[in-house]
């Protein structure tokens, strides 16, 4: 049993409307030390230990979880323990 | 001056911009010289047919586009109609296909935004969308998620901006498969004397930048996608897709019209295909005028972006404001108020050349007008598609058609079932229907109503098209694409008053392809001459081919009628028990091309049904004499799946059966499924049957009395006996089924 | 008695509120994001919308307008404040209103006309006998609403469920008849002191029968009457 | 001039629609070993060197970046340079 953490974010050019949104209201909720906000999706799997987990958990990234015209994504492997 | 490209590279890099050799060749006789890489980039995209129409400007003469009510015609942003009062309508329809095909949500969110913008553009502010849908049939996984995220997207878009979606069509069909059709329709509304041009004038006026900042993305976008087919080098232009901001495009239609009201602006464009080039050398070449541009003015998304980077980004929500140096500040205020970057970033001149700098440095200098007037026109060759003979030879009848009520109750379920008649409430649902309140018939009928606000009058909208038929023979199915549109709005008690269209065809470089173009547009000329009804807006989309196939050739109509009194309007649903069921028109056998055909034989061929404009303009007018009187209670079209499916579809919607004899000789199955044109299914109060009766032989339009309103079953003599409810359960889950993935399986089909 | 209808950047439904103030003959007003001022108001509406493009959350954004805090104020002195949707989302945002939006069950936006049960209520904003039947229109992406068990057991004890999804005939499906997935079949709350409600539907969709219906009146006039009555 | 990386989730107890849909769907496609998923928020901020950064991001997601009611969070600074 493994946990799987997938951070996904647009492509380096391709515009972050939230992120653009929420960079705005933190500069006029007078956080002025922010200089850019990047809003993506965070997904955690809880994955039974297998073959080539790994491999699989990327194919489920490019095939449902994320999507590779517009999004690129990284996997990160944790502790099942990690909070 | 800078000059970046050697007259060696310089025909290299045309090339690979999409430029013929020859084009290439004009471009340095313009300017007689070298042109610099930024120059280059932006006559690749200004002459690309996607801005240019170089295959297509001849044909589309054809078009009727004078009326005395039409204020704009073809040439602006959007079309513009005059409906009374002093109030104006805006419509258009555009294509999104390529990006669609390619990112499904965000190509389908960002065309509903490029095409609202055409609209406020005008002045008009956006009260009603409709979308125009192809895809390959849903079995394909690849096609469920183009058609699940097109929907997610047009909805995603609209219900942000509060911009009800009334109505569109769906159709799904293995011609389609590599390359889904994206048509989206928007409709405002404004006051006459709002009437706005995208001009640019007056020499020492300021250039304003208004909306989103300028990013690389959807570099060559729109228009490099849109004029090219796909083949796998579709793969590589996929950076080229672009995100939408819903909420930025709200803030913006905001703004443009307090500005408009407020008479600050000299003229206003947007920024779309082609984006900065695009819009303002057409602004310049509308004004007689030249434009000096500094590209560092422009807010970047990002670092490090070179002159032809900002010129041709399709970046979205961004538009371009031409004003006065007195109304600057003001202009200003205005964004600011709504939230909107708003930056100068050039000025008009009088030297009528189009000057592009970085800064002090000189990156591009060229005649305005040579990048929107000056664009190649071509003569392409035709030849009428060999398929042509053998598919139209096709004879329904050599084929063992259902005889026994059974058999033919089954067939019918079927074609309910079927993907491209089914209830389409599953894309419906995800889209506001309402906002405005305006909406008086939503979507689920055969046209919608919109009501004018502050007047008596309504407009009723639809857009059509089959393929199929187009595909059979395009100079009939084009007709028959206005026909059935101006009959869907007719059955909700409005008068056609405009058209707009959009040209779905491959490449028109190959003559059999260039061929059906040319019939589609010489066949929906003929239609609107015959109903004396102008187009006055459109959109042409070439290269829709995926490996070398074509698709079925698709020139969507989209058709605005009006209603002088609201309260007169139509709708398709039985509405009593009792009510005498009449069909105008008079079928014939004809099964070539129809959905019964396809569905339960899995045959698309033959001749598809004929039609006779004059007649079927007569037609309309008696449906529209005898709601105007008062006389009619429900009115429902036959298309797809002939008079069965339109009385099914009738007692379905209004939850009531009928009993109803067909008294044509024609077999049970051409009876039921033949798809003859000009036919409408009309109910009146019994007391009314001989007035409406009357009106109908004092126009001397064919009809017969067929049966009465009533009970729980649709009963047709000889032919079909079924509860309302089995219809309901045929007609109404397919969509979410076929999304969901769970596609009914092929034995469950077959006739029991 | 004048109502006031904020206007959020992103808001696209304050003009259908006012029309159907205006219909119904109550006076009328937009209120800018921006103002601080609510004088000369006598309830305030935050209409439905996208205010800032529902960006990062639903309603999270404005919850910040300037204006918001003059709302909270007006609210706490015991003015009447309907959120509708947007509005909805925005009052929970600013915990005027418990609990929180998730997206719909399902992940699609639901644009159709459903019946709501009217509760046994504490809220002047709708005057119904508890078990009318109302049909109205929904039209949002997030309207599941949830809140943790302690919560739902509360506002049900205090009367603070003013409207439930139902069945036509009134009843509710055992495995709930909310199509966004709302807990306990919520569509419309209000708080303790009755005077700030908030649901997801759209009364002023339904308010004009010559358009589409008058089951959204009560939701306007209710509030009215009951002003007057003190 | 540091980047703090924020994932936002459900409260335990909060149910996930995203999730359970994604949950869904990876099974159908034949992931069996999937045995949950959560999907939630993930934020990148560039925060300009300041006194108690990580204090006022915990704040900006108190107040923006989060809902209390339904979300918790987890702030992580990591180095600019990350990608
Ligand atoms: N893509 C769509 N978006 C919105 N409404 C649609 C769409 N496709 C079909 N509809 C609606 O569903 C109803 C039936 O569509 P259709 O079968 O094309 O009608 P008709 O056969 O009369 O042209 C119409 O009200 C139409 O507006
Ligand atoms: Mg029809």
């Amino acid at each position: 049993m493994a946990r799987y953490e997938i951070f996904v974010t647009y492509k380096q050019g391709i515009f972050d409307p939230p992120g653009a949104t929420a960079e705005r209201a933190l500069a006029s909720l007078g956080y002025d030390e922010v200089e850019s906000v990047k809003i993506g999706k965070y997904i955690r799997l809880e994955v039974a230990d297998g073959p080539n987990e790994l491999a699989r958990v990327a194919e489920m990234c490019d095939k449902l979880l994320a999507n590779p015209v517009i999004e690129e994504y990284r996997i990160v492997e944790t502790e099942g323990a990690a909070r | 001056m800078r000059d970046d490209l050697t007259a060696e590279l310089a025909p290299q890099l045309a090339v690979e911009l999409g430029l013929k050799l020859a084009e290439f060749g004009k471009i340095v006789e313009i300017l007689g010289r070298t042109p610099t890489v930024t120059e280059l980039y932006m006559y690749s995209l200004m002459w690309s047919e996607h801005c240019s129409y170089k295959h297509s400007k001849k044909a589309l003469r054809m078009f009727p586009t004078t009326g005395p009510y039409v204020l704009q015609g073809p040439g602006e942003n959007a079309g513009v109609i005059s409906v009374g009062d002093g109030w104006a309508v805006a419509f258009k329809m555009e294509s999104h296909n390529h990006p669609s095909a390619i990112e499904p949500y965000q190509g389908a969110a960002t065309g509903v935004g490029g095409i609202i913008r055409d609209i406020f553009t005008m002045g008009a502010r956006p009260i009603a969308s409709l979308n125009s849908l192809r895809f390959g049939t849903l079995d394909k996984a690849r096609q469920r998620y183009l058609f699940e995220g097109a929907v997610a997207g047009i909805g995603g878009y609209g219900n942000c901006i509060g911009v009800p979606t009334v109505g569109g069509e769906v159709y799904f069909d293995a011609a389609y498969e590599g390359n889904c059709l994206i048509n989206a329709m928007s409709i405002g509304i404004m006051r006459e004397e709002n009437l706005t041009s995208a001009v640019a004038s007056g020499a020492g006026n300021l250039v304003l930048l208004v909306g989103s900042t300028t990013g690389r993305d959807g570099i060559g976008g729109a228009s490099t996608l849109a004029s090219q087919e796909f083949d796998e080098k579709a793969e590589d232009k996929r950076p080229s897709v672009q995100v939408g901001d819903p909420f930025e495009e709200k803030l913006l239609i905001e703004a443009c019209l307090e500005l408009l009201d407020a008479k600050l602006l000299v003229g206003l464009g947007d920024l779309g295909a082609a984006g900065l080039t695009s819009s303002a050398s057409e602004m310049a070449s509308r004004g007689g005028v030249g434009l000096d541009i500094d590209v560092t003015k422009i807010p970047a998304r990002e670092t490090g972006m070179k002159p032809f980077e900002f010129m041709v980004s399709e970046s979205q929500e961004r538009m371009l404001a031409v004003v006065t140096p007195e109304n600057l500040a003001a202009s200003q205020a205005v964004c600011e108020k709504w939230g909107l970057r708003s930056t100068v970033i050039g000025t008009v001149t009088d030297t009528r050349r189009f000057v592009v700098r970085e800064g002090d440095e000189i990156v591009a200098d060229m005649p305005a007008d040579t990048l929107a007037s000056d664009a190649p026109v071509y003569d392409p060759a035709m030849t009428r598609p060999a398929y042509l003979d053998e598919a139209q030879a096709f004879d329904p009848s050599t084929l063992v058609h259902p005889e026994t009520p059974g058999a033919l109750g089954d067939a019918l379920l079927r074609v309910l079932a079927s993907p491209n008649v089914c209830s389409r409430a599953w894309i419906y649902r995800q889209y506001d229907q309402q906002v405005m309140l305006n909406t008086l018939v939503l979507p689920g009928g055969d046209a919608a109503v919109i009501r004018i606000a502050g007047t008596k009058r309504a407009i009723a909208v639809s857009s059509d098209c089959n393929g199929r038929y187009c595909y059979l023979d395009p100079y009939v199915g084009a007709q028959i694409a206005f026909a059935e549109a101006a009959r869907n709005v007719a059955c909700a008690g409005g008068r056609p008053a405009a058209i707009t269209d959009c040209l779905n065809f491959g490449s028109p470089e190959k003559p059999e392809v260039f061929w059906t173009f040319h019939e589609s547009v010489r066949g929906m000329s003929d239609a609107c001459r015959a109903f004396e009804v102008p187009v006055i807006s459109g959109n042409v989309s070439f290269y829709n081919e995926s490996f070398g196939q074509p698709i079925y050739p698709t020139p969507t109509v989209g058709l605005v009628g009006v209603l002088q009194d609201a309260s007169k309007r139509m709708t398709m649903h039985f509405k009593q028990a009792g009510d005498v069921i009449v069909l105008l028109g008079e079928t014939a056998d004809e099964l070539g091309g129809s959905e019964y055909l396809s569905t339960v034989h899995g045959v698309i061929a033959g001749a598809p049904p004929a039609i006779d404009v004059a007649e079927e303009r007569e037609i309309h007018e008696a449906l529209l004499a005898a709601i105007e009187a008062g006389l009619v209670r429900s009115a429902h079209d036959c298309s797809e799946g002939g008079v069965a499916v339109t009385l099914a579809e009738a007692a379905i919607a209004g939850g009531l059966g009928a009993t109803v004899a067909l008294d044509d000789d024609l077999a049970p199955a051409s009876s039921l499924f033949s798809e003859t044109q000009g036919r409408i299914v009309v109910t009146c109060a019994e007391a009314d049957a001989e007035a409406l009766t009357d009106l109908f032989v004092s126009r001397g339009v064919p009809f017969s009395v067929i049966g009465e309103v009533g009970g729980e079953r649709l009963v047709i003599e000889d032919k079909v006996d079924l509860a309302v409810a089995a219809l309901v359960a045929a007609w109404g889950p397919t969509l979410e089924a076929l999304v969901s993935g769970d596609i009914p399986q092929p034995e469950e089909l077959v006739e029991g | 008695m004048t109502f006031g209808v904020v206007r959020f950047p992103g808001s696209n439904c304050e003009q259908d509120i006012v029309i159907a103030c205006r219909y119904l003959g109550i006076d009328v007003d937009y209120v800018w994001h921006g103002d601080t001022d609510l004088s000369g108001f006598d309830a305030v509406v935050l209409p439905g919308g996208f205010s800032y493009g529902d960006y990062i959350r639903t309603g999270a954004v404005a919850r910040f307008s300037p204006v918001m805090g003059e709302v909270v104020r007006f609210a706490e002195r015991g003015g009447p404040v309907l959120g509708v949707c947007n509005g909805f989302q925005i009052l929970t945002e600013a915990h005027m209103l418990p609990g929180a939006m998730l997206r719909n069950r399902g992940l699609k936006f639901i644009c159709e006309t459903v019946p709501l049960r009217v509760e046994h209520n504490i809220c002047p904003w709708v005057d119904l006998p508890e078990g009318t039947v109302v049909r109205i229109p929904i039209n949002h992406n997030e309207g599941n609403f949830t809140a943790d068990p302690e919560t739902l057991a509360r506002l049900d004890a205090n009367g603070q469920i003013v409207v439930r999804y139902c069945e036509p005939d009134g009843t509710r499906a055992p495995g709930g008849s909310a199509p966004n997935g709302a807990a306990d079949d919520i569509a419309g709350i209000c708080s303790e002191r009755g005077n700030v409600f908030g649901l997801m539907p759209h009364p002023e969709r339904v308010c004009d029968p010559e358009a589409s219906g008058t089951d959204g009146q009560p939701f306007f006039t209710s509030i009215v009457a009951h002003m007057a009555g003190v």
